[in-house]
């Protein structure tokens, strides 16, 4: 879509100006501030700051712009200050301000001022001056919500990209630390950044991130899922094929594994892909805690899908269908709460899902001391009395809570388990046992088709990568995991410069004088 | 990027073997019946049958590098003769796909759901391997060594349980039959379930290093062979003289497990296993028809419809080849579908079949027609005479 | 199969999707009413008795459902327990096993369900006429396993199941873990209906199953009893079991007292393996010859008599060999008289002397009763307890 | 009533494969498939409605041990 610009009048101040007003008419905030400025009187100079209010910061406005231009013009050599009619002068010699670019077209002026900086158009120029006055609210840097850390860093992004794209640079100092930077959105004019580092990447996954970003053609990009939902590779899997983040040190981390980031403006979430699908278990906290504790974490987790992929299924399919399977003593009192239940054992599950399931939006959606409320009395109070009014048996309410806790420990996962349950569940009360590993069947063939920027989805385990599981269940330790993994296909592969890795301690042994006698000569 | 889309590693193929091969131990009943308690060594001897089976593909592979088994016989005997004997080739395929498929079938239905029609069954489990057709044969072998590992520990496991009900003395008395019997035993494990991975001819044209077939088939055949003893041995050691009359050993040893008195009657876990494995294969064999029928039916010259999405994800924009092929997917999977269920009227005839004349049958699609093809393209000088001097 | 992503954009997917939805919607909604049974429409059966039935050729089969709120209500089920059995039995005569168990169904609103059966009673009265008949269902069926127990009744089986439990609720579950039990005390063979099929179809056809009688509303383990050509042909005390179970390499512990010249000892089993092998003598014959390896223990000494003396242990241990001794030919003569090879020497023949074997197996019968048994026990007496001497009065002086 | 079922399902069959085809004008794709649609279909169809079609295996049963006179003998 096509804005309507007005054109630009050259050398004519006046039309210009009213140009601009006509283009931004109605917009309150749109504030042009005319001046004259000059030495000597005949040879004065008018001009317009043109900014917009609540975008640029003030304090550059008044005492990097105006002050220089309406005061301090006596710091001027005097064969300068005669005419200031300059705009090079201006811009080399008054303005102190970091970023200033000379702009030519309305096009640039109408970008420059929407995206928060001032215009300064002087009579009897067609050429403009885009003076970096970017500023006004911003949320300060806090600890991510979403992803909370014990031992790592507590930053989390905020919503303002460079702000974000700092916080990397500040990890990751290095020039090969690539920003390339487009523009989406034919009306939101969303600032996107790309990163990523210059001799690890694959160039072809940069060369194909960016040819599916400008490929977006779309009027709004508002936050990292606009997106997100245009470059991906399989739109109608439920499961997410790019990863995302709060904390800057996860994106830095992938980064460095040779991933490409997507930073767009106004989300605080870093996108990074190719993703895999092990990255669903993995966090930052992993890479930072002790690797067997970390490796007990990660296989808790795979625990923690499989059971609130499978438990309902399986209850059903075993109370139903296969009841041999269960203990003898089970038995029983698993026919103790269910006899007098009205419904069928699958409709019963399905009821205490769908129950669940409100229950937990409603506690997202609400502020969190009715999200609290809402749980307990969800939790306790309907729980208790579905059981006590013979709706549903007790173990119904304990497979779903156990299916419900365990999701929360994915939530990386979480939408896409709560939907292939439900999936599982009508597979699982029709056929039971054979509809359960049909699912299985059907769920490990489309992670396998799965692709995400070229990377296979189901990575290490399919095709099988013996050499990267050393990230997968297990967390080796860090000396151990010498290269980046495979299935991104890095440029470098090795990430340690020692080969082969060692055990710090042994290395420690075959030079362990050494190192003794150096830690000593620094130690005052 | 140069991932490996599209490409299938040897350690891939290998693996696919060992899956496919491992669905079928719940036919061992066919050779234990037979056998009784050597049955375990027919698993080696049977290897050692089928050792010169594979090579015949492999040379025939070699002569012919990147073609698939219809593609060479229409080399071999040219465009009329050739379409028969491919044929031929594609009515095993349907043939091993309604067989195995049945057989999933029937062990579903005898054992976890005696109530539910067969046709029921069949339709879901088709269904899920038209799914994964659907998405490319690719996908399925790169799951394999994963499902290797997950078949592997489940063996292991459920053998671990039912140690404690093993007795070695039911091992004796070694090798006290005619020699007959072993020889029946010997050609019915290298020809029934060994044989048939005469059906990964169809897709080693997909392979990373085409020229390597020889080995990746031959140790996953090996692998299969030592893991089918394995699996024959503890159904003997732990089922005794019963082994030869129940219908499914490997099913029915599993049955004793009892640990702590909680962990009891393990075989519905293991089904899930055998359904999975059954899964697999079905898809391979049903692959090897479709790919066989679209090579008849399409027009020459045409790439693989696999080959030309070497890298899917990367060519959305692109505009996609102008397909050569039918889409003959569904309806060659409702054709299995169907055809499994009048294959068998009833479970006796299954056992029949498999013990008296499956040998024969598979013998002359794995081991005559292949060997004919190789001597005649010998004859013919076709192929590269130079590769197979090496 | 041929995954083409422009298709796949335009929408092929959705397409599979709502077809491969409506597929299993529609299965759900056809399969429903197959396979699935529901647990509250489940009679759970633990427990079956089989009787000969008032007409002829019929019998009677009596299945033991467990109520499963009765049963829950212990496992803290909030619903109350109506204080009333926690099982039902029921009976139903016809003329074979799956047309009673049809026949109960027919009375009942609930299926019975078969899985969970951990014991089958079968009187001795039907034994004696032939087992193959109810034995067979349990063996074929999916549902039954070949786990479960076997027992056979003096008396109806169904009294057995009638048994007035004290520790447990259901008294299949009892007999179930009485037998589990009875491993303890090697007094008794336990046999599940899968060594039943074993020796059954082993070399030497003589299964051997435990008799459990009444005996004021209490079960009773009462003997062995053996089998052959499918039909009870005799039975075995219990010191013969234990020579059965000496030769079968089954014991696994158990009491012995003896009387020694000082008084009673109770001596204790602890460890015990045996090993039994053919061997060709000379003539072509072919002889077994069992080794028996025991430790022992003294777990009661009534006498005042100081047994931890060498020669007093010397002592202990020859008759303790000699108990051993005579349990094992008491079984063999008792084996003998009734010319049924219960310990399996046909089965060990045909494993090491196949050719023999088939020379032999024709006429076992007359052949069994001549083959001669070298006993051979080796005792150990390895401690006396947690005392050295016993308590006698003034023995600290 | 399979016999319905079954033509339910084939258009399933026919619906998800058919556009493509249209759509790129494969007109001789179309008729190849075509023709094996049907066959299949009119397959399903009889065994659907319970006519009894004869297992090819049973054929080759019969060539194998009666004709050319190749089988194990069964256990």
């Amino acid at each position: 879509m096509k804005r309507r610009y007005y054109s630009f009048f050259p050398q004519n101040y006046k039309k210009n100006l009213a140009a601009l007003r006509a283009t931004f008419e109605d917009s309150s905030d749109l504030v042009i501030r005319e001046f004259s400025f000059g030495t000597n009187k005949d040879k004065e100079v008018k001009a317009a700051l043109i900014f917009l209010d609540g975008l640029t910061n003030p304090t550059i406005i008044n005492d990097s712009i105006i002050k220089p231009l309406m005061h301090d013009n006596h710091l001027l050599y005097e064969e300068e200050a005669s005419d200031l009619s300059d705009l090079d002068l201006i811009r080399n010699r008054l303005l102190s301000v970091g970023v200033v670019k000379t702009i030519y077209t309305p096009n640039e002026v109408i970008e420059a001022c929407l995206s928060g900086n001032a215009i300064l158009m002087t009579d009897g120029f067609c050429q403009a001056l885009d003076i970096g006055a970017k500023g006004g609210e911003k949320r300060a840097v806090s600890e991510p919500v979403s992803e909370t850390s014990v031992r790592g860093p507590r930053e989390g992004f905020t919503e303002n990209l460079r702000t974000n794209t700092a916080m990397i640079r500040r990890k990751i100092k290095d020039p090969s630390l690539k920003i390339r930077s487009a523009v989406i959105g034919a009306r939101t004019h969303t600032q996107v950044n790309l990163l990523y580092i210059d001799g690890i990447v694959d160039p072809d996954l940069v060369d194909e991130v960016e040819r599916r970003l400008k490929k977006i053609d779309t009027d709004a990009i508002l936050a990292t899922g606009y997106v997100e939902q245009y470059i991906e590779d399989n739109p109608y899997t439920p499961f997410p094929v790019i990863w995302c983040s709060e904390k800057p040190d996860a994106v830095a981390g992938k980064l460095l594994e040779g991933r490409v980031a997507v930073a767009v403006d106004g989300t605080p979430f870093v996108m990074t892909m190719p993703m895999l699908f092990i990255e669903n278990f993995q966090t930052a906290e992993d890479y930072i805690s002790r690797s067997h504790y970390a490796t007990s974490m990660r296989i808790l987790r795979l625990i923690a899908f499989t059971i609130s992929l499978f438990a309902p299924a399986l209850y059903i399919a075993f109370t139903t269908f296969h009841q041999e399977l269960i203990p003898t003593t089970l038995l029983f009192t698993t026919a103790a709460s269910s006899e007098g239940i009205p419904f069928p054992a699958p409709v019963e599950m399905g009821i205490m899902m769908l129950i669940f399931e409100i229950l937990r939006e409603a506690g997202v959606r609400m502020p969190r001391p009715i999200g609290q409320t809402i749980s307990i009395v969800g939790a306790l109070v309907m729980g208790e009395a579905a059981v006590q009014a013979g709706i549903v048996g007790a173990p119904v309410v304990i497979v779903v809570a156990i299916t419900a806790v365990s999701s929360f420990a994915i939530p990386f996962l979480m939408d896409a388990v709560s939907i292939i349950r439900w999936f599982l569940l009508i597979l699982a009360s029709t056929m039971g046992n054979l509809g359960i590993t049909v699912g299985v069947f059907i769920l490990l063939v489309h992670l396998s088709s799965l692709r995400s920027f070229g990377a296979h989805y189901l990575a290490p385990l399919a095709p099988f990568q013996r050499r990267d599981l050393k990230d997968t269940a297990v967390r080796a330790p860090l000396w151990a995991m010498h290269t980046r993994p495979r299935a991104t296909n890095p440029q470098d592969l090795k990430r340690l410069r020692s080969n082969p890795p060692r055990n710090p301690s042994s290395s420690e042994k075959a030079t362990g004088v050494r190192n003794h006698d150096k830690e000593q000569q620094y130690d005052p | 990027m140069k991932s490996t889309g599209g490409n299938i590693s040897p350690k891939d193929l290998m693996f696919a073997v060992f899956c496919f091969i491992q669905a079928t131990v719940l036919r061992s009943g066919y050779i234990i019946a037979v056998t009784r308690q050597d049955s375990w060594a027919m698993a080696m001897t049977g290897f050692l049958f089928a050792i010169p089976i594979v090579a015949i593909y492999a040379a025939l592979l070699r002569k012919f590098p990147g073609k698939n088994l219809i593609e060479i016989s229409d080399c071999i005997f040219g465009p009329i003769i050739g379409k028969v004997v491919s044929a031929f080739y594609l009515f095993f395929f349907l043939s091993l796909a309604a067989l195995n498929a049945h057989d999933l079938g029937s062990f579903v239905v005898r054992y976890l759901m005696p109530e539910t029609p067969i046709a029921m069954v069949l339709l879901i489990s088709l269904m899920g391997c038209a799914y994964a057709l659907r998405k490319g044969i690719e996908n399925l072998m790169y799951l394999s060594i994963c499902l290797s590992i997950i078949v592997a520990g489940a063996v292991a496991i459920n053998s671990i349980l039912v140690l404690n009900d093993m007795n070695p003395g039911f091992l004796k008395p070694f090798f006290q039959m005619d020699l007959m019997t072993y020889i029946q035993g010997t050609v019915t494990i290298g020809a029934v379930p060994m044989g048939e991975i005469i059906a990964f001819t169809m897709i080693t044209p997909m392979l990373e290093k085409e020229k390597k077939v020889l080995k990746p088939l031959l140790f996953g055949l090996l692998l299969s062979a030592f893991s089918m003893a394995f699996a024959m041995l503890r159904d003997i050691l732990t089922l005794g003289p019963l082994v030869s009359i129940v219908s499914l050993p490997s099913f029915e040893s599993i049955r004793y497990v009892t640990l702590a008195d909680t962990l009891t009657r393990m075989e519905s876990i293991y089904a899930v296993v055998l359904i999975l494995l059954f899964l697999f294969k079905v898809c391979i064999l049903l692959y090897a028809f479709i790919l066989g029928l679209s090579h008849i039916l399409g027009r020459k010259n045409q790439p693989l419809p696999n080959q030309d999405h070497t890298n899917p994800s990367f060519n959305t924009d692109q505009p996609s080849n102008p397909k050569s092929f039918p889409p003959l997917t569904l309806i060659s999977t409702a054709l299995v579908f169907f055809y499994s269920l009048i294959v068998f009227e009833s479970a006796m005839e299954n056992i029949d079949w498999g013990a008296s004349t499956a040998p024969f049958f598979s013998l002359t699609y794995e081991l005559l027609l292949p060997a004919v093809s190789l001597l005649v393209a010998f004859l013919r000088k076709l192929g590269k005479a130079r590769e197979v001097r090496e | 199969m041929t995954r083409n992503n422009s298709t796949i954009r335009k929408g092929a997917l959705p397409r599979s999707i709502t077809v491969f939805g409506i597929c299993v919607l529609l299965a759900s909604f056809l399969t429903g009413c197959w396979s699935q049974r529901e647990l509250s429409k489940l009679a759970i059966v633990v427990g079956t008795a089989l009787d000969i039935g008032d007409q002829p050729d019929t019998l009677k089969l009596t299945a033991q459902v467990v109520k499963a709120a009765e049963m829950g209500a212990s496992a803290g089920s909030q619903k109350s327990s109506s204080g009333g059995k926690a099982y039902v039995n029921m009976s139903y005569t016809d003329r074979s096993v799956l047309s009673a168990v049809r026949g109960i169904s027919h009375m009942q609103n609930r299926r019975l369900y078969f899985s969970h059966n951990k014991v089958l009673v079968i009187s001795s009265e039907l034994a004696k006429l032939g087992m193959g008949k109810g034995l067979d269902t349990f063996t074929r069926d999916y549902e039954s396993r070949m786990n479960i127990q076997l027992l056979i009744s003096k008396g109806k089986a169904f009294k057995i199941l009638e048994e007035d439990v004290d520790l447990e609720k259901v008294p299949s579950l009892h007999l179930f873990g009485m037998m589990e039990n009875q491993k303890l005390n090697s007094e008794t063979a336990v046999v599940t209906l899968r060594d039943y099929n074993i020796a059954t179809l082993s070399g030497s056809p003589a299964p051997v199953v435990p008799i459990v009688e009444m005996k004021k509303d209490k079960v009773k383990l009462y003997g062995t009893a053996v089998f052959k050509k499918g039909k009870m042909i005799g039975e075995l005390d219990k010191s013969q079991t234990r020579g059965l179970l000496w030769v079968t390499d089954r014991t696994r512990g158990g009491a012995l007292t003896v009387d020694t010249e000082w008084g009673q000892v109770a001596l204790e089993y602890l460890h015990s393996n045996s090993s039994l092998k053919p061997v060709r003598t000379k003539d072509g014959a072919i002889r077994m010859e069992l080794t028996v390896n025991e430790e022992g223990a003294i777990q009661s000494n009534e006498t005042t008599e100081d047994l931890s003396r060498l020669e007093n242990v010397e002592k202990l241990k020859e008759l303790m060999k000699e108990a051993i001794r005579s349990d094992i030919e008491n079984a063999l003569s008792q084996a003998r008289s009734l010319s049924a090879d219960v310990f399996g020497f046909g089965e060990i023949i045909r494993r090491e002397y196949p050719k023999e074997w088939e020379k032999m197996k024709n006429n076992w019968d007359t052949l069994f009763p001549q083959i001669e048994l070298d006993i051979r026990v080796n005792v150990k007496l390895s401690s006396t307890g947690g005392l050295v001497r016993p308590v006698i009065p003034g023995g600290a002086q | 009533m399979k016999a319905l079922l079954v033509i339910i399902a084939f258009c399933g069959i026919a619906w998800m494969d058919l556009p493509d085809m249209i759509k790129n004008k494969q007109w001789r794709n179309l008729a190849i498939y075509s023709a094996i649609f049907l066959s299949v279909l009119t397959f399903g169809v009889l065994v659907a409605s319970d006519i009894k079609v004869p297992s090819p295996i049973k054929a080759i049963q019969v060539i194998y041990r009666d004709i050319l006179g190749l089988s194990f003998k069964a256990s």
